[in-house]
């Protein structure tokens, strides 16, 4: 019984040494959720970047150089991505940051990219925050609001559906979701019956789906994630609700159709990956990504690629590692990549068309396609 | 119409809650201790199911493996993680098994991969309309598990030599000893039994929502610790009638007073509530 | 010292302040609270709001301290009527209660959160050392409690209440003279978090982070000061540690909380003084 | 000589059964008063009823002269009561001397302010030997508690009552469990304490015992007074040995 003593603390004086020993490839840094309630979308970002890396150092890698992917779990935690940035700015020496997290994490460690003057990309986090750090802050993937905003367009416009009931999923990107959607729902005509809120740890919704049976909606907009959207689409259509249900980004994932099962069939979409297109960026990246994760491939991954991918471009095009020539190389680049050409505003922000998909026989399938600039604007400051 | 619904799905939530929560307060009652980790058991039942109903078909071995397993498991814990520590303060073996239940649920996540698992084609989905509600068979089943399972443990209690051994090991060990009834085996019965219940909630659970997650027993591992409170500590119909008030109050909060507390904070609000007015809780503590 | 070190350390400091005033309630008096990060997030939250409304570091610091102190008392006052098997749970229940209101109310931000805290105004250096001030000031403070008569008292209520009672203690003042102490010292961790991170959300306030705080205290060895202080450093830096194996981090996490409470129960402080006896003996 | 304890029409129910039926006793200022009666007379459930432990259904309770009926149980204390546990009750993390000057440091924990303020034991540390001689028990005082006899940890009892210096001390059987030989020195230490002027009320079974060092008797039977008065006078009276040898 002593020696397990002294062996819990040998292992743990040996294990104090860093891993910084230096070597001469580039890297970049990658916070994503490993563990904790959202591991599934640490796992397939994780996997997204690391596809870019891989492809781009096939490719020659960079002036001669590799890429390498410093990646660290920070279980969606603000308080964890602290210590995680200033770890990759101090000790590893990142030339570029990437986010493949969610809101908080990211918002935290922006402020910190910010300060040090290092570039940081947040792959698919959604909150307005974000960019509002500062001009070495990006977002690749549109904002809540403005996702939103197409929603009601989806809703309003291209389906011409009015009494709509929201499910709101009560976190910062369900809200963001629901206020761009309540923005533009009159200008589409839509009159909100009613908004219910539920959390993220949810999955039995008898109570809400009950009310929205009684509401008797032409449609449903509902945000949330595969792990919260696939049960609560299965409940609504399992308790006789058959009105379309519109959902985003946090449903793209083949995991939502296996766990919705039958009631997935007509969810439509509004996201930035389209199964069908037939842009050889997207098409090749669905197909390799296929290939690494043995998993079809969903919007977390391909933003994360797409992050990877802007950083590598925006380094070359600099044709050096000194992170602010790297920023203004961002700032301006323009590249078309598996979730749409990326071409920054002055906030950092990107505009791009919303890709609707459609679940036709246990698939994601091309639905529709929103490309009203003045819609999707993101903001300027 | 709408408040028969609110209140279907509350019994329906409230009766995961108490095969849950059953397991629970007989070990509270017996060793007096705050067994967190029973909610692993839950999700391991739920993966066990699963899995062996993807591969067999068949979901009564789903729910006999699951239950069995966990059942060996949860008399592995007590063996390996309670007995040292029975005489020791409450919080040594409380954040023990808080440790536990964190190392399982990275066990799951590294076993069984962060996304979840699903049952490839779920049974008992089929919706019976019974006058104007839609419900669907495993939620029927879920509560009638719970009646039968429940209203069994209870006749079991009262009713027959197992039973009232198991109560008097609860009120004093060393009187029951006297009586011929071993409190050690006693405790091995009650925490096999315990953790199957917990693995035949789990496997409802993975019927009624159709995911198993690693962090899925994350609710049920704190909310039944309000349950055994509120339904007196070691008090098995306590405990059912217990849960099926939070569950209603559940539902019926969640419409209502969605917007001023989320779901975690109405049940322990309830509690709370019920504390102040009788500290023993709804029913007299055993 | 890089960045990286300085917001480690830092870390580790507030997480020192939070430990050791957990440690005044269920080391000292042996109230076991599993809602502790309720006051470090009120704490947080004053701190947030009125220094967004301008106010300076040291009064929003101080209401802080005092926001989280008095809602503490109270809070006291309801877990007096509770026997102390229930005590875990109803703290438990006060941990998901204040999430479960704060995720609600717009003015706290709701889920967003509060963000845009302005900056501390120091250098990170000299925050670092603001911090272990606060944190050396909590550590004296409670090593004179353990020395004066309020400790002496709170070790009687701690090994047997009833006895206490009968010796002419009014257990009732100490034990929320403890709460008191514990929650107003938390409130002060959460200002100083909030200054640290800029912007917070309620989720990090939640009952996890009450077990995390519980651990530290437990795996030191409840009532030492000294133990806790170690624990915490030991459990804060061992995840930091531990980063380059990211998939079993939060598994050792667990094992490590497991096996110190099942071979080492009465935590660090009972290791050590086992080796001191041992040597001795 | 003024009656320093005073407890009138005391009845105290426990669910349906009446332990106590209106009883009434007075202690007069510096006597040793046992109270004694068959087993379940009520006589702990009456010492308990005057510290506040229980609450009765009616009574009167004076000390010194006040009114202690609704007072807390460490209100009624600071008042100058003391009490012994039948089942003893050291606190298990500290040693012997440390039991005693923790009881002794009585003024300095009497509000929180003081407590926080006062640091020195030193001062309640030598007192406290005064009393662990008083009670013979001064060779133990570094030890740790669980490990001592049963005669020991009933002289602290007494010890650690006596150090908050109360004006009366209910001792609730301090006798029990003790052989022969202990229990008589232990009664003579108590009989010795009485003499100093301190009033005492014992409970207690061990008859021979309470004859020899009692002033007074006060006898209950089932819940109600059966009988009091000098020690001789009461055993002989008839009522009072069918209760104890049962008709």
């Amino acid at each position: 019984m002593k020696k397990l003593r002294w062996v819990l603390v040998l292992c743990f004086t040996f294990s104090c040494f860093g891993t910084g020993w230096a070597s001469d490839t580039i890297k970049i840094g990658f916070n994503a959720p490993l563990t904790g309630f959202a591991a599934s979308d640490g796992k397939s970002s994780t996997l997204g970047a690391k596809l870019a890396i891989k492809q781009i150092n096939e490719a020659g890698g960079i002036n001669g150089k590799n890429l390498e992917l410093i990646v660290y779990d920070d279980q969606a935690k603000a308080s964890q991505s602290i210590p995680i940035a200033n770890k990759m700015i101090g000790q590893d020496k990142v030339v570029v940051g990437i986010s493949g997290s969610y809101s908080a994490p990211t918002r935290s460690a922006a402020g910190i990219f910010q300060e040090a003057k290092i570039p940081y990309i947040s792959a698919y986090a959604i909150h307005p925050d974000i960019t509002k750090a500062g001009d070495y802050v990006f977002r690749t993937s549109f904002l809540g609001e403005v996702q939103g905003r197409a929603g009601a367009k989806l809703i309003g416009e291209i389906l011409g559906k009015k009494r709509v009931v929201m499910i709101t999923l009560k976190n910062d990107f369900g809200k963001s979701l629901a206020a761009g959607f309540k923005e533009k729902a009159k200008d589409f005509g839509i009159h909100i019956v009613n908004e219910y809120e539920y959390s993220i740890k949810d999955r039995q919704f008898g109570a809400i789906v009950a009310k929205v049976k009684s509401d008797k909606p032409d449609a449903i907009y509902a945000s949330g994630y595969y792990f919260t959207a696939g049960p609560l689409v299965s409940q609504l259509r399992a308790s006789g609700v058959t009105c379309t249900v519109i959902g985003q980004e946090g449903y793209d994932s083949d995991k939502f159709i296996a766990i919705a099962g039958k009631a997935a069939e007509g969810v439509i979409i509004t996201t930035s990956l389209d199964r069908d297109s037939k842009a050889p960026e997207t098409a090749d990246f669905i197909r390799e990504f296929e290939k690494l994760a043995g998993y079809p491939a969903d919007m977390v991954a391909a933003s994360a690629h797409t992050a990877v991918k802007v950083a590598a471009l925006a380094i070359k095009q600099a044709n050096s590692t000194d992170p602010e020539k790297i920023r203004d190389e961002i700032a301006g680049i323009s590249l078309k990549a598996s979730t749409g050409t990326i071409e920054f505003n002055s906030l950092g922000e990107v505009s791009k068309n919303v890709q609707n998909q459609i679940v036709k026989n246990g698939e994601w399938h091309r639905h529709s396609v929103i490309s009203d600039p003045k819609l999707l604007a993101p903001p300027e400051k | 119409m709408l408040f028969i619904e609110l209140f279907i799905q509350g019994l329906i939530q409230g009766s995961t809650y108490a095969i849950i929560a059953v397991g629970l307060t007989l070990v509270y009652g017996l060793l007096r201790v705050l067994h967190v980790a029973h909610a692993g058991l839950f999700t391991l039942g739920a993966y066990l199911g699963v899995a062996v109903t993807n591969q067999t078909g068949s979901l009564s071995l789903g729910i006999l493996v699951a239950a069995l397993a966990a059942g060996i498991v949860g008399m592995g814990i007590y063996r390996l993680v309670y007995e040292p520590m029975l005489n020791k303060p409450p919080y040594v073996a409380l954040i023990a098994s808080i440790g536990l239940y964190i190392g399982m649920e990275e066990l799951f996540r590294l076993v069984f991969g962060p996304f979840g698992l699903s049952f490839s084609s779920a049974p008992l989905q089929t919706v019976v309309v019974v006058f104007g509600i839609h419900l669907r068979a495993c939620q029927i089943i879920a509560v009638v598990t719970n009646v039968v399972l429940l209203g069994g443990l209870a006749w079991v209690a009262q009713k027959t030599r197992i039973g009232t051994g198991w109560r008097a090991t609860v009120d004093d060990p060393q009187m029951s000893a006297c009586f011929g009834i071993d409190p050690i085996k006693v405790r091995y019965r009650v925490f096999f039994a315990g953790s199957a219940l917990a693995a035949v909630a789990g496997v409802l659970v993975a019927l009624l929502t159709n995911l198993v997650e690693p962090t899925m027993g994350a609710v049920p591992s704190y909310k039944s610790l309000a349950i055994i409170v509120l339904g007196g500590l070691g008090n098995v119909m306590g405990t059912l009638i217990a849960s099926l008030i939070l569950g209603i109050i559940e539902a019926f909060g969640t419409i209502y007073i969605g917007d001023f507390l989320d779901r975690d904070a109405i049940a322990f609000a309830f509690l709370i509530i019920v504390l102040m007015i009788k500290p023993t809780g709804l029913f007299t503590s055993r | 010292m890089g960045l990286y070190e300085i917001s480690l350390a830092t870390g580790v400091g507030i997480y020192i302040i939070l430990a050791v005033s957990l440690n005044l309630i269920t080391g000292y008096c042996g109230q076991i609270s599993l809602g502790h990060a309720a006051f470090y997030g009120i704490g947080a939250y004053t701190v947030a709001l009125l220094s967004k409304m301008g106010w300076p570091m040291y009064l929003t610091l101080g209401a802080g301290f005092l926001v989280a102190g008095i809602i503490g008392t109270i809070i006291g006052l309801a877990s007096l009527r509770v026997k102390e098997d229930f005590l875990a749970i109803v703290t438990m229940g006060v941990a998901f209660l204040f999430v479960g209101i704060v995720r609600q109310q717009e003015f706290l931000g709701g889920e967003m959160g509060i963000s845009g805290i302005p900056s501390h105004g120091m250098s990170k250096p000299g925050y670092l050392a603001l911090v272990c001030g606060f944190a050396i000031l909590s550590i004296l403070f409670s090593w004179y409690l353990k020395r004066s008569w309020m400790g002496f008292a709170f070790d009687a209520v701690a090994d047997d209440e009833k006895t206490a009672r009968v010796l002419g203690l009014d257990i009732k003042a100490y034990k929320l003279t403890a709460f008191a102490m514990g929650t107003a010292i938390a409130g002060l961790a959460g200002g100083l978090y909030a200054y640290y991170t800029r912007f917070i959300v309620p989720d990090t306030f939640g009952f996890i982070e009450s077990v995390t705080i519980l651990s530290m205290v437990a795996v030191g060895g409840i009532g030492s000061i000294f133990g806790v202080v170690i624990a915490t450093i030991l459990l804060v830096l061992m995840p930091e540690f531990f980063r380059f194996i990211n998939d079993y981090r939060l598994l050792l996490y667990g094992v490590l909380l497991f096996s110190v409470m099942r071979f080492a129960p009465q935590g660090l402080a009972g290791f050590f003084s086992y080796l001191v006896k041992r040597k001795e003996g | 000589m003024s009656a320093i304890l005073l407890a009138k029409s005391v009845t105290v129910k426990f669910g349906g059964v009446t332990a106590l039926d209106n009883v009434h006793m007075e202690v007069e200022e510096g006597e040793f008063l046992s109270l004694i009666g068959p087993n379940g007379a009520g006589k702990t459930t009456l010492l308990n009823t005057i510290t506040g432990v229980v609450t009765p259904v009616t009574a009167a309770l004076s000390l010194g002269g006040k009114d202690i009926t609704h007072l807390s149980t460490h209100h009624r204390i600071k008042l100058g009561l003391a009490l012994t546990h039948q089942i003893v009750r050291p606190f298990q993390s500290m040693t012997v001397q440390e039991n005693v000057a923790f009881a002794a440091g009585y003024k300095k924990v009497r509000n929180i302010l003081s407590s926080f303020t006062s640091v020195s034991r030193a001062p309640e540390m030598k007192k406290a030997m005064e009393f662990l001689h008083m009670l013979g028990i001064e060779q133990y005082k570094d030890q740790e508690v669980s490990k001592l006899p049963l005669g020991v940890l009933k002289r602290l009892e007494v010890a650690r009552a006596l150090a908050i210096e109360p004006k009366i001390l209910l001792l609730d059987e301090p006798l029990a469990g003790l052989n022969s030989q202990e229990a008589g020195k232990l009664a003579d230490t108590v009989k010795s304490i009485s003499q100093k002027g301190m009033t005492i009320v014992m409970i207690e079974h061990n008859l021979s015992e309470v004859l020899r060092i009692s002033d007074r008797l006060h006898v209950l039977d089932n819940g109600r007074n059966l009988a009091q008065g000098e020690p001789a006078a009461v055993m002989n009276q008839p009522e009072v040995r069918a209760a104890y040898l049962g008709s």
